[in-house]
């Protein structure tokens, strides 16, 4: 009998029940528990805290269903172009071509109906198209050729943007002009007012698209294996993944929710203008990295983008009506981004 | 009683804007107004423009002062404003339409534009006809002020426009190339540099404002061309009027934001007080609050001041 | 008898390095085939290329006697071959049970599964479970734990797992018993012996002679990137299989024994 | 005897000798090895590519010491900025602070000269002291508050360019002004020309600190040690790497590079002006990542990073030269980032 | 006689899991302490309180007796404690000798050396590929290879050659040998007696029994978290050793062989 053998005599009379997952549950270990599996939690603290300190120093001014519903509408954008975003960084990518392909995809609409005669679905429908088509030839790039998605983007971003302002003629569309012709394409702006709180529609979208998402990542196949995607690729090709699959529906999937905010932006700017979404890449990055997901891929949830896009939101609103100027606005948005983080990071760990 | 403004400019990097908030912070204290102001990031940046409408809308202010940075863009949002019982007044860039602000006080960006070019062409006389010429622009995205400057030049220095409403559309072979330069020192510089490497003979240059004059010369002075080519320039800052007098930049025109702004904000004081609007210039749809010419070297037909004089009314 | 599963002429170059070097390979229905060899011999690289996750520089792999171009682990996979790879091959950030059935996840019956295409969490959960208590690894607190904060034993225990409990073909495992206590190793070489007994074939790599011998019908000896000998363990010794593969000793003639 | 000590008895005779590493070395495999050991290699085969394509389209316009010195002159400022990024990302971080820095140290150097009354050096050395302080608050943060990297650079971005407007007040300081009275500030400006090739100090500065950096990387053991951090900071601080003080040493030098670009920058434009160095944070990740360096840390050269510069500036200048007008210059420079990415990933193919 | 490395009262808890739980540690001056114990157990997360690669919840460490607070492994390292961690720690994209000699690298004599701080790497590479020969590791083709791209086995052997290199005062090995062949396992436990056989005292993590019982002076069972009982390979047989991780046999009382 061999040795190896010989040791595992010793395992004959083995009795090991399953392991018992039971616990004391004080109320500690419970938040603590909470913060854990809700990494979304974070982000939502921070938000609650900041609503409070600026509605302290502001009172009703702020603190007002209007006001709070203002914010919403001036974040709906960055946020839905953030969800995008959000895929994408979940799978270790960056999107630099979210602003630019939700650019184009807005002069489309207007253009097609305006300067083609399209009637206004047909040209939204086309809108729509590039984007998807934009975000589709990022994912092939990304998952056929193996390209660096920053570059991948960055160069669609140039090629996009350049686009827009050739094939615009850097004309601008008058609101007057669509909503006298083509009211569809402002679909997105009208709104209906609860008791003060104003929604728009583009509001609407925004939330209902994070919720979606939120739970598609969560509870199907598909979400699943983009974390995968993003945490560690070539674990996930050897189990079993279709890695190149999921990375082409996700930067696709992203083209089209960018087109959906040209949509929106449209309702909110009531014109088709070619220079709108300049800063909609580093806001929608900002607020995805703020919502707690990580740049490396495969860690945080969409809801944290959520938390993160309104706390900048808050932040630029709150300081903008305490009378702060523009550049000192700037200034206290940077110490500010730093502090969220700070405070964020600080929670993870007392609640390690 | 107290009366709020809200001063909202394309961007607060630009010198340009740094002064007109100025001249509307010096004016506001005098009136007794609380001024707030905002700017986009970047020119174009249009929607931090309507988020700072909005935001003056739920600060209850009584007026705005807007120099908007997508002039047809921004209409919405200004009609909320009026709608919400604000009087909006646009400051240097007039929307379109022109009557979408409740009063427009601007200066007139073609007629700068034109002043320079004409000049040019008069310093120039009968070589006019061979000029080589370089066009150092803001940005892709073509703002209105860029089109209206660039057009007013070639119009002005008599070349056949083609689509007023974009530049880089003519066909003039005495248009060496246009570039953009983001309205400063480095990208004046590189602009010039590409188009110098294009075409070493060139010997006029039309930049959209000071700063990328001044890069432009840099580049000149690298090719030891500095003292054989005129440059032109849009803005009458104080830097760039002391440029016009070393001979850096040939003739600038110059525009006086301290003045918009101080009209603006005692329009919105007059307004909070008697509910009265202000009037345009007569025979204009817009109070213009005028542009002059400053150079040291007058040409025949061109009307113009000297740089001491500039220096005078230069603003920043 | 034909082969299950074989290979011709593999060849692999990483750079100036020869992983393969003309390799043959054979397995045959319903065996046992241990594989064996010194570091670096290119065990692993071999299976790589049986499990699609490297594409041999030249020659060819069948399964059931067609030649068969798997480009990726996924198409391995549906033909019935699944992998424990020695490095395991895991997301580090998910859950055990996220991992056990990553790409061959369960849905909720009815509407939800169907329709919404929501996964039945509960279910994958319990079985995971279930799977990881048949292979006695009792100590794992947590089934919702990210794998990157399990032990290295649990780790390697949770691929183990999930390749018994999926394979229907063939089951490759590089080096299963690596991190594993006595126990869980004991639990494993059953578990190798049950799937066996269900007919479905095995290839095992592991270091450990003892448990080589214990449980292989053949012996296929590895040396410097190819087949060096395939050999019966009832016919050899231990220290013989360790001559072989350290080249201290000739081989027999590889055909003697290849079945 | 136990079974595996059985075992083990197949080893008595063991006579392996000690792996010989000769090999046939044809012309291919000596091209392939040069390839791997020297991943900056393709970059420049990149450049050279597009150097004579642009050559052979544009004959001695392009193709002359003078357009090709004067390519250098316009990447140099990028070039340095981008010398400084790649540390950064060469540790798994990335600095969107760089052009801020720049900027506020030269217009720290400019007020200090003209409205402070410093003498000359003094200034210089005050800016560089200053980008070297908010290097160092960078990497302290992030090494020791383990904030990420793109939240502390991205917060320090607006904290660093607010605080240049604030300070200089917009206003610019006149090439003339400084020219008489602290020619000093234009130090980087100067030139010397040989046979037609302009070289300015600036660019000397910049090719003898790529050269440098290149050397520390690979030749000192606070070199490798970046390199460590970046691929695995858990398995270099096992293994014995101060993780830390790497770290913020890497954003206090980078922060002192930003600073040495501001005082080039001053000798490039001239003069001192608060907006300039808007696009560096974008360029100069573009330049590193063009130059085979991964976002992901760890891997690459910073000879690399010098030909990323180069062969935008190439195309750039090349463009023009064509007679591209500027959207199209701005299109088609995406696409030939997406397709000079593509050769660079083509060439490690083959030759793997 | 005093223990040159102990612990006591080592509490260590990752949310709900418990890794540590008041656990006790004795190492006595040049010998051999094996420690054992299940999957899980807690023996990685132990010796990394010992190393400094994570600092316990609660809980002393005395280096020779005096109490000491390892706030990083750096700080273990400079007191004389070298590791193998489970993991190896290896930065993966560099090479074998850029990893060997990680944080303790050899610059050139003189001017190149003292000024530029140039590495000598010729010596590096030298002196890297000398250890690893002593390992019997001679698959290695080329020692500038990275490290991402050595198999699973060679890869453990490089962390085993630095570490033995370079321990002066203990040396913690956590499972050295896992993915090691036959050879290269005979070579890492002659050199662990090697090691010993100097003066250096070894912790040794196995679940190789025979292993444990062929070298081990004492051995240190783990279980739950804590120290179950530290038994005398020569008084008990492997099997009352796995019978007393794995609980099924009541263990002798600690202090019994407790040195
Ligand atoms: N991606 C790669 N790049 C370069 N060389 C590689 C790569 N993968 C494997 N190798 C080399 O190929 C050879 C065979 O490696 P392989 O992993 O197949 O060995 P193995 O027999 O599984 O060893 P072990 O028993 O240690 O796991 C080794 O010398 C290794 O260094
Ligand atoms: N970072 C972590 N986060 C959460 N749980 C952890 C973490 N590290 C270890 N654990 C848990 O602590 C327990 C002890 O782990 P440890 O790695 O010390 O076990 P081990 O005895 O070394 O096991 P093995 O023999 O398998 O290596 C395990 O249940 C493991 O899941
Ligand atoms: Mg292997
Ligand atoms: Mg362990």
């Amino acid at each position: 009998m061999s040795n190896q053998t010989e040791a595992e005599a010793g395992l004959v009379a083995r009795t090991e029940p399953i392991a018992s997952f039971d616990q004391q549950l004080t109320l500690v270990s419970r938040i603590q528990h909470a913060l854990h599996s809700n990494p979304a939690l974070v982000p939502l603290i921070v938000l609650l805290l900041s609503v409070a300190v600026f509605g302290a120093l502001l009172g009703t001014k702020f603190f007002s269903s209007f006001a709070l519903t203002l914010i919403l509408q001036q974040v709906a954008i960055v946020g839905i172009v953030g969800a995008a975003q959000s895929l994408v960084i979940l799978t270790a990518g960056i999107d630099l071509s979210v602003g630019a392909i939700m650019v184009l995809s807005s002069v489309i609409m207007g253009q097609f109906t305006f300067r083609l005669g399209l009637p206004p679905a047909l040209a939204v429908a086309c809108g729509l198209a590039v984007g998807t088509f934009i975000g589709f030839v990022n994912g092939w790039l990304v998952a056929r050729v193996r390209l660096p998605p920053f570059i991948v983007t960055l160069g669609m971003w140039q090629i996009a943007l350049a686009a827009n302002f050739l094939y615009s003629g850097n004309e601008t569309i008058r609101a007057q002009e669509i909503e006298a012709h083509a009211p569809l394409l402002q679909f997105f702006g009208r709104s209906f007012t609860i008791g003060g709180a104003v929604f728009t529609y583009g509001v609407i979208f925004f939330i209902v698209l994070v919720l979606v998402l939120a739970y598609v990542l969560r509870h199907t196949a598909w979400g699943r294996h983009v974390y995968a995607v993003g945490d560690d690729p070539e674990a996930a090709a050897l189990s079993g993944v279709n890695t190149r699959r999921i990375l082409i529906s996700v930067y696709t999937l992203t083209g089209l929710i960018c087109a959906f905010a040209g949509w929106v932006l449209i309702g909110r700017i009531g014109s088709v203008s070619p220079t709108s979404g300049q800063s909609a890449n580093i806001e929608s990055i900002t607020a995805v990295v703020i919502g707690g997901i990580s740049l490396f891929g495969g860690r945080g949830s969409i809801l944290g983008m959520f938390f993160g896009a309104l706390i900048v939101g808050v932040f630029s609103l709150g300081l903008r009506l305490l009378g702060a100027d523009a550049q000192w606005t700037y200034l206290l948005i940077g110490a500010l981004i730093i502090g969220a983080v700070a405070v964020d990071q600080w929670i993870r760990k007392v609640s390690a | 009683q107290d009366v709020t403004a809200c001063l909202i400019t394309k961007t607060d990097t630009n010198p340009f804007f740094v002064k007109m908030k100025e001249g509307a912070e010096a004016k506001a204290a005098e009136l007794g107004v609380t001024l707030k102001s905002f700017a986009g990031r970047i020119d174009g940046d249009h929607e931090t423009q309507v988020a700072a409408i909005e935001t003056c809308i739920a600060d209850g202010a009584s007026g705005i002062l807007i120099a908007a940075s997508d002039t047809s863009a921004i209409v919405q949002s200004v009609q909320q404003a009026r709608d919400a019982g604000l009087v909006v007044i646009a400051l240097d860039t007039p929307l379109t339409p022109i009557d979408a602000a409740d009063a427009t006080f601007a200066t007139d960006n073609f007629l700068a534009g034109e002043l320079i070019g004409k000049w040019a062409a008069g310093k120039l006389g009968d070589e006019a006809a061979n000029a080589k010429i370089a066009m150092l622009n803001l940005g892709i995205s073509q703002p209105t002020v860029d089109v209206l400057r660039n057009q007013g030049f070639l119009q002005g220095f008599g070349i056949e426009l083609g689509d007023p409403n974009k530049w880089g559309d003519e066909t003039d072979p005495r248009i060496v190339g246009h570039d953009v330069t983001d309205g400063n020192e480095e990208g004046g510089r590189r602009a010039m540099e590409n188009l110098l490497a294009k075409d070493p003979t060139i010997n006029v240059v039309h930049t959209i404002n000071e700063p990328s004059a001044a890069g432009a010369y840099e580049a000149l002075k690298s090719f030891g061309r500095e003292n054989d080519v005129l440059i032109v320039s849009v803005d009458g800052g104080c830097p760039g009027v002391a440029n016009v007098k070393e001979g850096v930049i040939g003739a600038t025109s110059q525009q006086y934001p301290l003045q918009m702004a101080a009209l603006g904000v005692e329009a919105i004081r007059a307004w909070a007080d008697t509910g009265a609007k202000p009037e345009p210039t007569p025979g204009k749809d817009f109070f213009d609050t005028g542009v002059a010419l400053v150079t040291d070297e007058p040409v025949e037909g061109v009307e113009s001041i000297d740089s001491d004089e500039g220096a005078a009314l230069c603003w920043g | 008898m034909q082969a299950i599963l074989s290979a011709r002429g593999l060849d692999k170059r990483y750079g100036r390095v020869t992983a393969l070097d003309n390799c043959d390979f054979d397995l045959m229905p319903g065996e046992i085939l241990a594989v064996i060899g010194d570091n670096g011999a290119g065990k692993s690289s071999l299976i790589k290329v049986l499990s699609g996750a490297i594409i041999p520089d030249s020659g060819e792999v069948f399964l059931d006697g067609r030649k068969v171009n798997f480009s990726s682990p996924i198409d391995a996979r549906l033909a019935g071959v699944e992998t424990v790879y020695q490095t395991l091959a895991m997301s580090p950030a998910l859950s055990i049970a996220d991992n056990m059935f990553m790409g061959r996840e369960l849905r909720k019956p009815g509407f939800l599964g169907s329709v919404l295409r929501q996964l039945d969490r509960a279910a994958m959960e319990r079985i995971a479970r279930d799977k990881l208590s048949d292979l006695g690894l009792t100590t794992i607190q947590n089934i919702n734990q990210a794998v990157e904060t399990l032990s290295g034993g649990q780790r390697q225990g949770v691929a183990v797992a999930r390749a018994a409990a999926f394979g229907s073909k063939v089951i490759i495992l590089d080096e299963p018993t690596a991190a594993l206590g006595v126990k869980e190793s004991r639990r494993v070489l059953d578990l190798i012996q049950d799937v066996r007994g269900r007919g479905i074939p095995i290839i095992l790599i592991s270091h450990n002679m003892p448990h080589v011998f214990e449980v292989a019908d053949r012996i296929h000896v590895h040396r410097l990137g190819r087949r060096l000998c395939v050999i019966d363990p009832k016919d050899y010794t231990m220290s013989d299989a360790v001559a072989f593969m350290t080249g201290a000793k000739a081989p027999p003639d590889i055909a003697a024994s290849a079945a």
